[in-house]
């Protein structure tokens, strides 16, 4: 049992450290702003996830645990409203996604 | 206060440091003005009976939180602590005394309580600077005196008060850091930050690059903030922009409890402990001490603005101090601390004068005083009396730590020659520079003759002759200070042969 | 190994927080690097300071950096000037210090002088004389009491000093009343998401606040996170709603409570008969005041830092309006 | 296996520190910054398992809260700066 | 193990330098204080650094018998000094704010233009 436990979250860990980095290597390589943001915010709610639950199935039943799951609450709570608001506010000053200006040019030419 | 005689070292911080919060909530126009007085006699009359108890039984020792010496923070006052809390003090008492209706004009009252407290935060910080015996607790306390002295300085009406103080702050603030990375690399290299416990334990790693490194920037880090020569920019400005009566309590006494941190590192943790230490502080600091002595003096020649011309002078008088100190024997260093006292006496007397004065006069430069002598005659007689202090006519204290100056720098035998040279050179050029203000003050004639709309307080006058006769007194009965000040050289340098 | 990596990237932010000329970017890049930092400080054993770095440095600075950014230009304009003067000025001190390096005690040495002369009577006492098991607190509120009470006046004085600058003087009601000042209120998301967090923001710095003795914490981070927590409700809801409910007169005597309950507790200790600051006599059992005295000043510690934090906060969004 | 963990995200937040110095635009750089609070966030947890004390996870609460609030800090300069400068505009016409 | 600890050292030297020159160098207000910042910051790393122990952990009691504890005291000292450096930034920027109102400009040298009229 507790091998079990052992590997599924080892299993978890890397899957949690591979989606970090795929997050992390988007948001180098994505081409504008808005896609930048879905690289990184999809990435971080899973990489959070799995990361913090890997290290919960090695925490146990404890009080580390419970910090633990109020740590994944609020990631998962604060991090997308961070992306809406980051997002509406780009918006509102004028940063257009890209390809609506692909678009747009399209149409103008 | 005899249940709390013990204490006294404690209280000597925390009496105003505690009226700060206070003062704060009291609304009522003249109210903070009041207790912050109170306070600062309170802190007068405390730093009194210290000197007197350091007189009778030498340094008195204080354990905060009774925690045993180098784990818990230790407090001790020696003749040279007692010496500075005494100028410290009696400067913030004498300007809050006198210079309430100073201040009245220059800071608008609903601002004033704020002021009030950074005053009296000032004055605990710089005191606290001078009871300590921790390194770090005397960085904790460099911070609260150069926090409170910022926003002094900003209080001034000018608004080239603002960057002035701005770049003080930048100065200082750099000044401060670099005395904390001296400390840590000290205290890597000795495990301590008590400073009796440092100079024991250095001694050992006495010639580690560290420690020479840490010596250097501590030795920096404090010309800073004392404004030694090539360092001083931060200081005409900011003397010139801030409240008159800021300026008064500031030239006082600020960069002189640098200077004293300077002496202490230099002296008490150092010197002794590291190969040759003496020899570089002379070399280093004698051509920069007496470089600023001429260059303060002659800029002061040509300035228009009084508190300028003043401010300038400080930076040669600071060269004064260290040019006793870099003679590295008992006689400079006694005529440089006792130049600490005197000049603190000089000054807070010439910046009260120069205060009453900006009550009357449209401004402070030198056109703007045509005539003043006659229209405040009290006044300007103690601004004479103080600048003769300062030029060192004989019989007032000024010449006395000039006599014992000129006396150190003949015991280097031919080699003291030029020193003795410089140091009349430049008396001569405060003659000068004296003298253009008395030229202006009593020959020439105001170009319109307006009544004087403000008559300053009998308060403010005497006050002013309290420190102007302090000047006299000291030049004829010099043995208190002296006393103390030969006792603190003498304690600095109990490492020399 | 990690340590390297994350020294080398708060090297590199450095050098590009120079480099920038942007000033917003160089806000965001500090927060970044005190976010390296305090990472670091916890690798190398030193929690309190991490948990003080994050709230006060990346946190609380960073958002005083904004709010002032917000009032001045964000561009820089002007060049560098004396460029090769400071160039040569700073690399020289850099070889120097670098120079003084190779005689240190090696990194991690138990038998560096550091490690050997005072700070072993801290780990081995605190269990006696205040028995507690954060020795970092032990040594901040009770060892090295007297310089905790120096910080909180240094904090009361920056507190003073920005009020004396900028005034304090706003009333709640013209302030809500006005156009531009209604904060955050209308992005949706972030509002609800806000609310929901506030209260539990208030207990996790309550938490920290009286933790202290036992894990990281203690007055000053409570103190911040506590501060965050009222600038969230601002952010959301506008100056004028944090100010109705939390006005200036009474940040104001925050302000000033703190430092008079910590003077007050050591003022105690001489009345008790004992030195200033000293906690054993405020009760029968010398380690039971010790453990008062240490709540008692960590409780002004945290009402300063909240005082002043928030009335520098209020007075710098307050101007300009 | 926590090193593997710790390595990605470290490897992450150098990613993350490239964007946020090459921009190009502000957005970009909040947006790093936003990623980078959450990599320390998973960072801390994982270093507070990798040297054995669980309890340090205060540590990564707060700086997952300073991270939120930092963002709408942001924010709310954009805003205050947007308001200022149609203000400027209005006032110049 | 040796090259590592001077690492640390190097990078407390360099950092330090890289804010002392925004101080000395940058003209604008604001960068000098942001400068200012870094330059404290590097200050704090000096000290930590010092007091860590090999395989040590931090100073808090956890109940295990043979733990090896890092230095508490720079962690206390630090503690301190990051709040000192809070309060110096914080009444700098009011100045700056000061500035900004009375001036219109938070460039040095342009400030010192206006004085010079």
């Amino acid at each position: 049992m507790a091998m079990l436990l052992d590997v599924l979250s080892w299993v978890l860990l890397t899957l949690g450290g591979i989606s970090v980095l795929i997050g992390g290597i988007g948001a180098l390589r994505m081409p504008d702003l808005y896609t930048r943001m879905h690289a990184a915010s999809v990435t971080d709610s899973m990489g959070a996830m799995l990361v913090l639950g890997g290290i919960m199935l090695q925490a146990g039943w404890s009080l580390a645990t419970i910090k633990l799951i109020a740590i994944l609450l609020f990631l998962l709570l604060t991090s997308p409203t961070s992306s809406n608001a980051l997002a509406s506010a780009a918006l509102l000053a004028g940063t257009r996604p890209l390809a609506e200006t692909k678009q747009d040019r399209g149409q103008a030419q | 206060m005899n249940g709390l005689g013990p204490h006294l070292p404690a209280l000597q911080v925390v009496v105003p440091m505690l009226v700060a919060p206070l003062v704060v909530l009291l609304r009522p126009r003249g109210l903070a003005w009041a207790a912050s007085t109170a306070a600062s006699v309170l802190a007068f009359v405390v730093a009194i009976e210290l000197m007197l108890q350091v007189l009778g039984a030498g340094p008195v020792g204080y354990l905060m939180g009774s925690w045993p010496a180098p784990y818990g923070i230790e407090l001790r006052v020696d003749a040279l602590s007692a010496l500075l809390l005494l100028v410290v003090t009696g400067a913030s008492t004498l300007a809050l005394v006198g210079g309430r209706e100073s201040l009245d004009t220059q800071i608008e009252a609903d601002r004033q309580p704020y002021f009030y407290a950074a005053w009296l935060l000032a004055l605990s910080g710089l005191s606290g600077i001078l009871v300590a015996a921790d390194a770090f607790n005397i960085f904790v306390f460099m911070e609260i005196s150069s926090l409170a002295s910022y926003v002094l300085i900003a209080g001034g009406p000018d608004r080239r008060a603002l960057p002035s103080v701005f770049k003080y702050l930048i100065m200082g603030t750099i000044g401060a850091t670099f005395y904390l990375i001296g400390v840590g690399l000290i205290y890597m290299m000795t495990g301590t930050l008590n400073l009796a416990d440092m100079e024991l334990r250095i001694h050992a790693v006495g010639d580690l690059d560290p420690i020479l490194v840490a010596a250097g920037f501590i030795t920096v880090g404090l010309a800073l903030k004392a404004a030694i020569f090539p360092l001083h920019v931060w200081l005409p400005n900011a003397y010139t922009y801030a409240p008159h009566m800021a300026t008064a309590f500031l030239a006082a006494c600020s960069t002189k409890v640098s200077l004293y941190i300077l002496l202490r590192f230099d002296f008490f943790v150092f010197q002794g402990n590291l190969e040759g230490h003496d020899l570089q502080f002379a070399i280093y600091l004698m051509p920069l001490a007496v470089l600023g002595i001429l260059v303060g003096s002659a800029v002061a020649m040509f300035e228009k603005n009084v508190k300028r011309l003043l401010a300038f002078s400080s930076v040669a008088q600071i060269g004064y101090m260290m040019l006793g100190a870099s003679l590295v024997s008992v006689a400079g260093l006694t005529a440089g601390i006792l130049h600490i006292f005197n000049h603190a006496l000089a000054k807070g007397a010439l910046f009260l004068a120069v205060a009453s004065f900006a009550m009357v006069a449209a401004g402070l430069r030198l056109d703007d005083l045509s005539g003043i002598a006659r229209r405040m005659p009290w006044t300007f007689a103690a601004f004479m009396v103080a600048g003769l202090s300062l030029i060192g006519i004989p019989g007032t204290a000024g010449f006395v730590s000039k006599w014992y100056l000129i006396v150190a720098a003949m015991e280097l035998g031919p080699a003291g020659v030029p020193l003795v040279a410089v140091i009349l050179i430049s008396s001569l050029m405060a003659v000068v520079y004296i003298w253009r203000i008395v030229e202006v003050a009593c020959f020439s004639r105001p170009e319109q003759e307006s009544a004087p709309a403000i008559t300053v307080s009998p308060l403010m006058i005497a006050v002013t002759w309290v420190a102007a006769l302090a000047n006299i007194y000291f030049g004829l009965v010099p043995e208190l200070p002296l006393a103390l000040a030969s006792d603190a050289a003498a304690e600095l340098l109990r490492h020399l042969p | 190994m990690f340590g390297i990596f994350l020294l080398t990237l708060v090297l590199i932010t450095g050098v590009a927080i120079v480099r920038t000329d942007n000033l917003f970017v160089a806000v965001m890049l500090m927060g970044i690097a005190s976010l390296l930092i305090a990472v670091n400080f916890f690798i190398l054993d030193a929690a309190d300071v991490a948990l003080t770095e994050a709230a006060v440095g990346a946190g609380i600075s960073t958002v005083l950096f904004l709010s002032a950014l917000a009032l001045t230009s964000e561009r820089e304009r002007s060049k560098s000037a004396r460029r090769v003067l400071s160039f040569t000025v700073v690399v020289v001190a850099a070889l120097v210090l670098i120079y003084a390096t190779f005689d240190k005690p090696r990194f991690g040495d138990p038998q560096a002088p550091v490690q050997t002369h005072v700070a072993p009577w801290y780990l081995e006492n605190t269990p006696t004389y205040i028995d507690i098991p954060n020795v970092v607190t032990a040594v901040l509120a009770s060892f090295r009491g007297y310089d905790t009470l120096g910080e909180v006046f240094v904090v009361f004085t920056a507190g003073i000093g920005v009020l004396f600058l900028l005034g304090g003087g706003t009333t709640p009601g013209r302030l809500a009343q006005e156009k531009g000042n209604e904060g955050l209120r209308h992005y949706l998301i972030p509002r609800v998401v806000g609310r929901f967090l506030i209260p539990f923001i208030l207990l996790f710095g309550l938490y920290v606040q009286f933790h202290g003795e036992y894990g990281p914490g203690g007055g000053f981070q409570a103190g911040a996170i506590v501060t965050a927590a009222i600038v969230l409700f601002a952010l959301i809801e506008g100056e004028g709603r944090a100010l109705a409910v939390l006005p200036q007169r009474w940040l104001l005597g925050l302000m000033a409570a703190g430092p008079l309950i910590y003077g007050a507790v050591g003022i105690a200790g001489i009345v008790m008969g004992g030195n200033f600051l000293d906690y054993s006599p405020l009760s029968s059992d010398p380690v039971t005041g010790q453990h008062l005295g240490i709540l008692l000043i960590e409780i002004g510690v945290g009402v300063t830092v909240t005082g002043v934090l928030l009335s520098i906060f209020h007075a710098f969004a307050a101007r300009g309006r | 296996m926590y090193y593997v963990v710790t390595m990605a995200t470290l490897v992450t937040m150098g990613l993350a520190l490239i964007r946020a110095v090459v921009g190009p635009s502000v957005y970009d750089r909040v947006l790093a910054m936003n990623m980078f609070g959450t990599k320390t966030v998973l960072l801390l947890s994982v270093i507070a398992f990798l040297s054995g004390r669980p309890d340090f996870l205060d540590l990564a609460l707060a700086y997952a809260l300073i991270n939120f609030i930092g963002v709408l800090a942001v924010l709310e300069f954009f805003r205050v700066r947007s308001l200022r400068r149609r203000a400027e505009q209005t006032g110049g016409q | 193990m040796e090259l590592l600890g001077l690492y640390h050292y190097w990078v407390f030297a360099i950092l330090l330098m890289t804010g002392l020159y925004a101080v000395i160098a940058k003209l604008n207000l604001f960068k000098k204080l942001i400068g200012l910042s870094l330059f404290q910051a590097a200050v704090f790393l000096l000290y930590i650094t010092m007091g860590k122990v090999d395989g040590g952990t931090a100073p808090i009691f956890s109940g295990a018998a043979d733990a090896v504890f890092s230095n508490p005291l720079p962690q206390v000292l630090i503690l301190t000094a990051i709040v000192v450096g809070i309060s110096t930034t914080a009444l700098g920027l009011g100045i700056v704010v000061r500035i900004k109102e009375e001036y219109g400009s938070i460039e040095e040298d342009e400030i010192q233009e206006i004085d010079r009229q």
